[in-house]
């Protein structure tokens, strides 16, 4: 699966993208969170306010319960600020 | 009749007069075009410039999502969203969403709709950089945004 | 701090980015620029002009006015008016309305607000000259128009 | 007093502008507009569809019972169709 995190996601994580593989019992946004909270010190950082992050799944915008299934690309950032 | 929205998302500057023409020349169908530009502000003169963040290709589709809705709202008869990001200094352009329709409400109501939405789920972050040098900071999203944007939730179509 | 309108009613077409321009220019306090611009429409391919008919001095007065109300009711960083009269073709313009502010729901609600109470209480008349040559025929003033301007009389100001 | 008409009310009256001197009676719009249809069969077709009918006084917009004290200029014109 394919990561991206953009604005203060990206940088407390300290990347822009990364390929993680996922576990067998990850199959929604939630769980993936609670997967990448577990990996290290910056991505726990960078999730820490789960609230504040949206979520993209393939470009699109979903909720926590979306399914990965399918899925090739997650995208994580806070509330968007354009216009 | 439905119409295809022109969405640009790019690094420079726009001309809001030429998106305007290229909905309106040789044309007699067009009543009212409505024109919206954002721009970088710094009242208080602290600020050396905006750094906008997207995200490539959800930006473009996102915007091209809105527009089809706007379009499936009000009869348009053409509808332009250029939206930059990159460094963006005060006094600049930042974005341009112009609506045209054959009745003025129409051409109004898509613009403001579009603006509002816009601020709210298209994947762009602002930073500001200050004039001092100081620690740049991610601007927050502010919840007068939200509440704009929910105005709309319960209106399916204008006239 | 008030601002002063710009307003001009001329046979002349107007540039809606110079006029824009005149907004912006060298500051650094707006954030949001909403232009509308009304132009002459011909679906049916029957008109060859409107012919628009003013009362010079009270148009530019009424004008004022309207402008003077919005820039009481919404806070503005600029405020422009142009209204053409004399003989204009299908796809050409007719009037424009730019607002500016520092926030984007002043400069839609204001812009919106004046082409209301422009299309009921500005002292011009529109005249359709058709293409086959027959009689001409003054436009008739829609009760929606004024239902429209009814939106705003309840509210005395905006945000 | 300086009358002026605009649109289909100027073409029924088949002039722009007229001078008229005010009878003692007429005192608001309403009064000289009883007055104007009295004088011959073009004012009195301009001002058949009295609703129809709006006033300028001095150059802005009055009803009919607006007084015509102190006014150098009344205006009639159908409804404003600008914009």
């Amino acid at each position: 699966m394919n990561i991206r995190y953009f604005a203060w996601v990206r940088e407390r994580v300290g990347v822009e993208e990364e390929a993680i593989d996922l576990p067998g019992g990850v199959k929604t946004v939630a769980d993936l969170i609670s997967h990448l909270k577990s990996l290290d010190e910056n991505h726990a950082a960078a999730f820490e306010e789960e609230d504040a992050i949206r979520v993209a799944l393939d470009q699109v915008h979903v909720e926590n319960d979306a399914d990965l299934a399918g899925a090739r690309e997650v995208a994580f950032f806070p509330p968007m600020t354009g216009g | 009749m439905t119409i295809e929205p022109l969405i640009k998302v790019q690094l420079e500057n726009f001309g809001a007069e030429a998106e305007a023409a290229r909905l309106t020349t040789g044309r007699k169908d067009v009543g009212a075009l409505v024109s919206f530009v954002g721009l970088c502000r710094d009242e208080a003169g602290t600020l050396a410039a905006l750094e906008l963040e997207h995200y490539p290709g959800m930006a473009e589709a996102e915007l091209t999502r809105m527009a089809e809705d706007a379009i499936g709202r009000w009869p348009l008869t053409g509808l332009t969203i250029v939206h930059r990001y990159g460094k963006i200094a005060p006094g600049e352009n930042i974005v341009l969403v112009i609506a045209a329709s054959a009745h003025r409400r129409a051409a109004f109501e898509a613009a403001d709709f579009l603006m509002d939405f816009l601020k709210t789920r298209a994947p762009f972050w602002k930073k500001e950089h200050l004039a001092s040098g100081e620690s740049s900071s991610w601007v927050e999203a502010k919840a007068g945004d939200d509440k704009d944007a929910e105005r709309w939730l319960n209106t399916r179509s204008g006239t």
